[in-house]
């Protein structure tokens, strides 16, 4: 089965293209402008989109994302709300995969089941919840196996061999890979080191490989996706969001994401 | 081992039944189950049992006294009731025994940079002390809200050369922290250890702090035997992550002997403002394990509240769950006014101020020991001295310290 | 008992020499001779003797270690250190070996109304805690300026149930307290029992203090016999009014074995902020005995100063000023700063706070050490834990707690 | 031998009188003020004069007379300056037998041979050195066998058949029962109880038995002096100095304590 993520990353690699994926934490800065940035990242030229799940305690962020996520608790987000945002995305645009990202325990609260069903309904396209390894991801994982549904897991430095094929298994979709040891938007990564690391994952997976966690200018960018399938671009972006909208410059917000956006795609 | 034992958890992953496991993001995956490994051998060599030996020894103080509270039996008029008195340990409560077990692992695992979470402090003094003892780095997270209201704590641990790292994200208190910690162990995973309070957290921790921290119920085993002959009728220990009463619960476990976690009810398990995670929480996945938390609808993790700083974190950890399931331990709760008046009149009647953690499982004790008979016997744990709980108390009772 | 021991002392009359005795007011003395007799027989029954082991073991906590303070020993490069550690005992010093002696004395005597003084407020925090234990009436007479400087065990007294009285005479530091219990002494012969909390007053108190005491030096030799299968080349000790370091010295009086007191030097012996009452002081007879004080040469008594609240007594129990004039116990001082010194490098190698008392005996040991072998040994009595210092020492460090 | 002090209770016995003892802080509420007091004093009746020794550390004594000796300490107060005292009052009255009350340290430090010659020296004809018992007085005790200067000891309500052949033992001048078990000026004696324990005194000795510690009141006073050859006056009589002098009505000092000793003079 071929999921709109699939086709996507098909169609980027039969145009010789490194993908841009986007990561935008729901219900940031508000409901509607957040949709507004959506829209935007994908007219801009963002391949694919990540939407942050906010989460009380996102351990694996940076001091951004997590600034991000407690703005969208604060303002009232819940999981609703979500699905929400995807629906309206979809009525326009039906071509950008969505991938919801987060931590287990708001989707383990809503109900697994109910969860995947709703993605489904929604026009999810794929999953990457931080804190499931795949020692523990069956529960969830498992009922996306004949859906439509790809279940994208996380590979990092310290990712062994032997570790690598724990979790390639049922891996689908991509392969998102941790280019730093730590947390989103904080380290830069050593490309050098980056790079074999990247290749050697190729050689044991055919699955498109998207590198993300550290990266921020367009010089990384440009380097990075000499070697990868996709880039994946988060901190750097909400960072952008955040220091327009709160001097107030909150018209200026789209076009500043429209041209940052631009602007690496222009590169990779 | 016995077919329908109590004590034959976690399984490989980590798992208590539901609860437990490893949720953790990838990068530590590797990491964790190195630490699982190094924690398996160094369990079955003997130099290491024997160092634990010897530190908890001359360092800590043990073996820690079973006392015989008589006036306080007296006072209730019900069952025979027994201290089992932790707080004379090194550094004011069972936190050391956990934190001398944890940092020879790290020694042994050539780790010489140790990070750790603390709310009140009492576990960030404890990390320090060890830190100083081997001359490791020592950085411990602590929410802003409490390094301003834990002042002599945060000021003991740089004596101990630790380095306090002000946590304002969150709400800024201890479960931000613990975060934080966990954000800097994916960060510096080479050389660094963290040192985890309570029996909590990813595996193997809880199954390794429980294990740190039985020594506490080894001990009074042997005690209450030398001094009764008999096993005691009933176990009760306070709650915060659990790490105190799994220490006193789990040689017992097996044991025709009714046992009692007491969680902290604050202002009462009708609002919000308590931390009775198993009492009023539901299930879910926080801090590298599925346990009972105290959650919105959306899965939000919520604020605890507590008059004592040690019980007042959302989780619990995951092998109480698991044994609350299996309705193997009684979990019960004692509020604010319930723990200080239990503090006060230990004070009063036994001349041993109690921190207010243990203070709950005293006010429990005291519905207890009446229901029960004149030659039944309580064991309570009294894990924590309340030296650091004056300013607290002196607070609530209106009294200029 | 040998011929030609150290132990002897005292004669019927309580005197060490020319010092000691008992210098009260003739309403005191028929009680003070009760008392003597009353000591002398439970001193032979064998019922008292197994009370204080019980309470020692069971409510005190003892033994406390031996400890081997590796990393101190490690940093000097001189003789191996090693802490007593009384500062693991319940109230966190080792007044409380004194005070449960002394308690199950009153308790034989029948008296059970308590008074006793206090500077810091650590003997106080003591006397309130054998009291709540036995349900003794308790009353603490304190210096006023005291009161102020130690609130947080000032609170403790109240919460163990004992009663403050202020006392405004003399300028309200801890000798005024000692004549105020005496005058309430004098006032209430009859139902009240007089729990002084070192080896000074009239007889039999500093002769009763030290056995209570020499627990201490007692655990230390059979400690170190274990350990090293040797006696140990020194041991050191704080002198505030002389009961731990009698403690620790007397078991080992006879033996073979060098000996140093520590007094508190406070700014310097040169001027008159010390509390050095052997170094600096002469023969005197205050609060019952005739010993070394700090006086002006018409007999009237001088204030001490140290940073320790706990040494600045102006006086000295007898039996060190007989010690010191046999030449048997060396007596040397400590610097506020040599023992602020002392108090950090011993928390910051050891992760070990110790109290400021001790902290002259460590600032010593750090001379003594480098000047002996490496395969001698020191042992140091590590009498209280630094927990009551830490507002002083973060004061001095210009620290906000 | 007969002293100053044997002579004049000879002389109030074969009046059949009871001797009033006044006791005063020396240096007390300044050097010259004392001096007109207790020339005032044995003016207006008191058959002895206690006059006494500053300590730093008065163990025995109430707040009134502890206050005193804070006073005189804060006025330089020295050993000197009592002599000197004693020599003026010498110079116009060599009848009144003064007797030196105080604590041990401040004579041990003078140096006792040197003391007990100044003593001699200057008129002084008793000494009640309050924290030197019978087991440990014998130091300072024992220089005054010979010489014209009564040693006086001090028996109490604790003090019991046995102990009192001690205190009686080289006792001379008189014997000072203190007629409470307390320190000065605080409680009241039981009269019933204390003439009962005067009386049973005077079957064992024959030395004169003074009553001092509780004595404030003209009744008091009388009652007492029915069963005991002298009382003494303490705190209540410093009582009334301090009050004046505090005021600042130290011209009525003195007439003040004339009217007080008178009152009491009159009733016994
Ligand atoms: C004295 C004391 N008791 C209990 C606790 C709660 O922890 P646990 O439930 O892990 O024993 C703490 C935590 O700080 C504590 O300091
Ligand atoms: C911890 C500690 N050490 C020492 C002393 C001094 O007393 P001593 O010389 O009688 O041991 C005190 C007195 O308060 C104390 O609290």
């Amino acid at each position: 089965m071929a999921t709109r993520i699939s086709r996507t990353f098909d169609e980027l690699k039969s145009n010789s293209q490194t993908g841009l994926i986007t990561y935008l934490t729901a219900g940031f800065p508000n409901q509607d402008l957040c949709l507004d940035i959506i829209n935007e990242l994908s007219e801009s030229g963002s391949d694919l989109i990540e939407i942050g799940m906010p989460f009380s305690d996102p351990m694996a962020e940076g001091p951004i994302i997590q600034q991000s996520s407690k703005i969208a608790l604060d303002n009232g987000h819940t999981m609703e709300l979500i699905f929400d945002l995807i629906k309206k995305f979809r009525t326009k645009n039906s071509q950008t995969p969505i991938i919801l990202m987060g931590y287990y325990n708001p989707i383990y609260q809503y109900g697994n089941e109910n969860f995947i069903k709703k993605c489904l309904d929604y026009g999810v396209d794929g999953l990457i919840v931080v804190d499931l390894p795949p020692e523990h991801d069956s529960e969830l994982c498992d009922l996306t196996i004949d859906i439509d549904l790809d279940f994208i897991r996380l590979a990092t430095p310290t990712t062994d061999q032997k570790r690598l094929n724990i979790v390639l298994n049922k891996s689908s979709g991509f392969l998102y890979y941790v280019s730093i040891m730590g947390i989103t938007g904080t380290k830069e990564p050593n490309l050098d080191i980056l790079k074999e690391q990247v290749i050697k994952l190729k050689k044991v997976t055919d699955i498109p490989i998207a590198v993300g966690f550290g990266i921020k200018r367009s010089d990384q960018a440009q380097k990075i996706s000499e070697f990868s399938d996709a880039i994946v671009i988060g901190s750097s972006l909400i960072e952008k969001i955040m220091e327009n909208y709160q001097n107030n410059k909150e018209d200026l917000v789209l076009s500043e994401v429209s041209k940052y956006i631009k602007s690496l795609k222009a590169v990779i | 081992m016995k077919k329908n034992s109590y004590k034959l958890g976690p399984d490989s992953d980590g798992n208590f039944g539901l609860f437990g496991g490893r949720y953790v993001a990838e990068t530590l995956m590797p990491l964790i189950i190195e630490l699982e490994r190094a924690y398996s051998d160094a369990l079955i060599d003997q130099v290491f049992r024997n160092e634990i030996k010897q530190f908890s020894k001359d360092y800590i103080g043990r073996e820690s006294p079973l006392y015989f509270a008589e006036r306080l039996t007296n006072y209730l008029e019900g069952a025979k009731i027994y201290f089992k008195r932790d707080e004379l340990n090194h550094t004011g409560s069972h936190k050391i025994n956990n934190c001398i077990g944890q940092i020879l692992l790290a020694k042994r695992m050539k780790k010489n940079r140790i990070i750790a979470e603390t709310g009140a402090g009492q576990h960030g003094v404890a990390v320090a002390t060890v830190c100083a003892r081997f001359g490791f780095e020592c950085v411990i997270y602590m929410g802003k809200k409490d390094i301003e209201r834990q002042k002599s704590n945060v000021f003991k641990i740089k004596l101990l050369g630790g380095k306090i790292v002000p946590v304002e994200s969150g709400n800024g208190t201890l479960k931000d922290a613990m975060n934080e910690a966990l954000r800097d162990w994916v960060s510096n995973v080479e050389n660094t250890y963290y040192l985890i309070g309570t029996a909590a957290g990813p595996h193997p921790y809880p199954a390794m702090v429980r294990d740190f921290q039985s020594i506490i119920g080894e001990e009074a085993k042997r005690q209450i035997l030398d001094k009764e002959n008999v096993l005691p009728d009933a176990l009760v220990a306070c709650i915060g992550g659990g790490s105190n009463a799994l220490g006193l619960f789990y040689p017992f476990l097996d044991d025709d002997v009714d046992m009692y976690g007491v969680e902290a009810a604050g202002l009462g398990l009708d609002g919000n403002e308590h931390a009775a995670s198993l009492s009023k929480g539901t299930p879910g996945v926080l801090h590298g394990n599925r346990t009972y938390l105290l959650q919105d609808t959306d899965g939000q993790i919520r604020e605890g509240h507590s008059i004592s700083a040690g019980l007042d974190y959302p989780g619990i950890g995951p092998e109480h769950s698991w044994l609350s399931d299996q309705g193997r331990v009684n979990y019960v709760s004692s509020t604010d006014d319930e723990a200080l008046n239990a503090f006060e009149i230990c004070s009063k009647y036994e001349g041993i101020i109690p921190a207010l953690e243990p203070s709950h499982a005293l006010a429990f004790v005291f519905k207890l020991a009446k229901t029960m008979k004149k030659d039944q016997i309580i064991i309570v744990n009294l894990c924590g001295r309340g030296d650091k709980d004056i300013e607290t108390v002196a607070d609530y009772l209106g009294v200029e310290v």
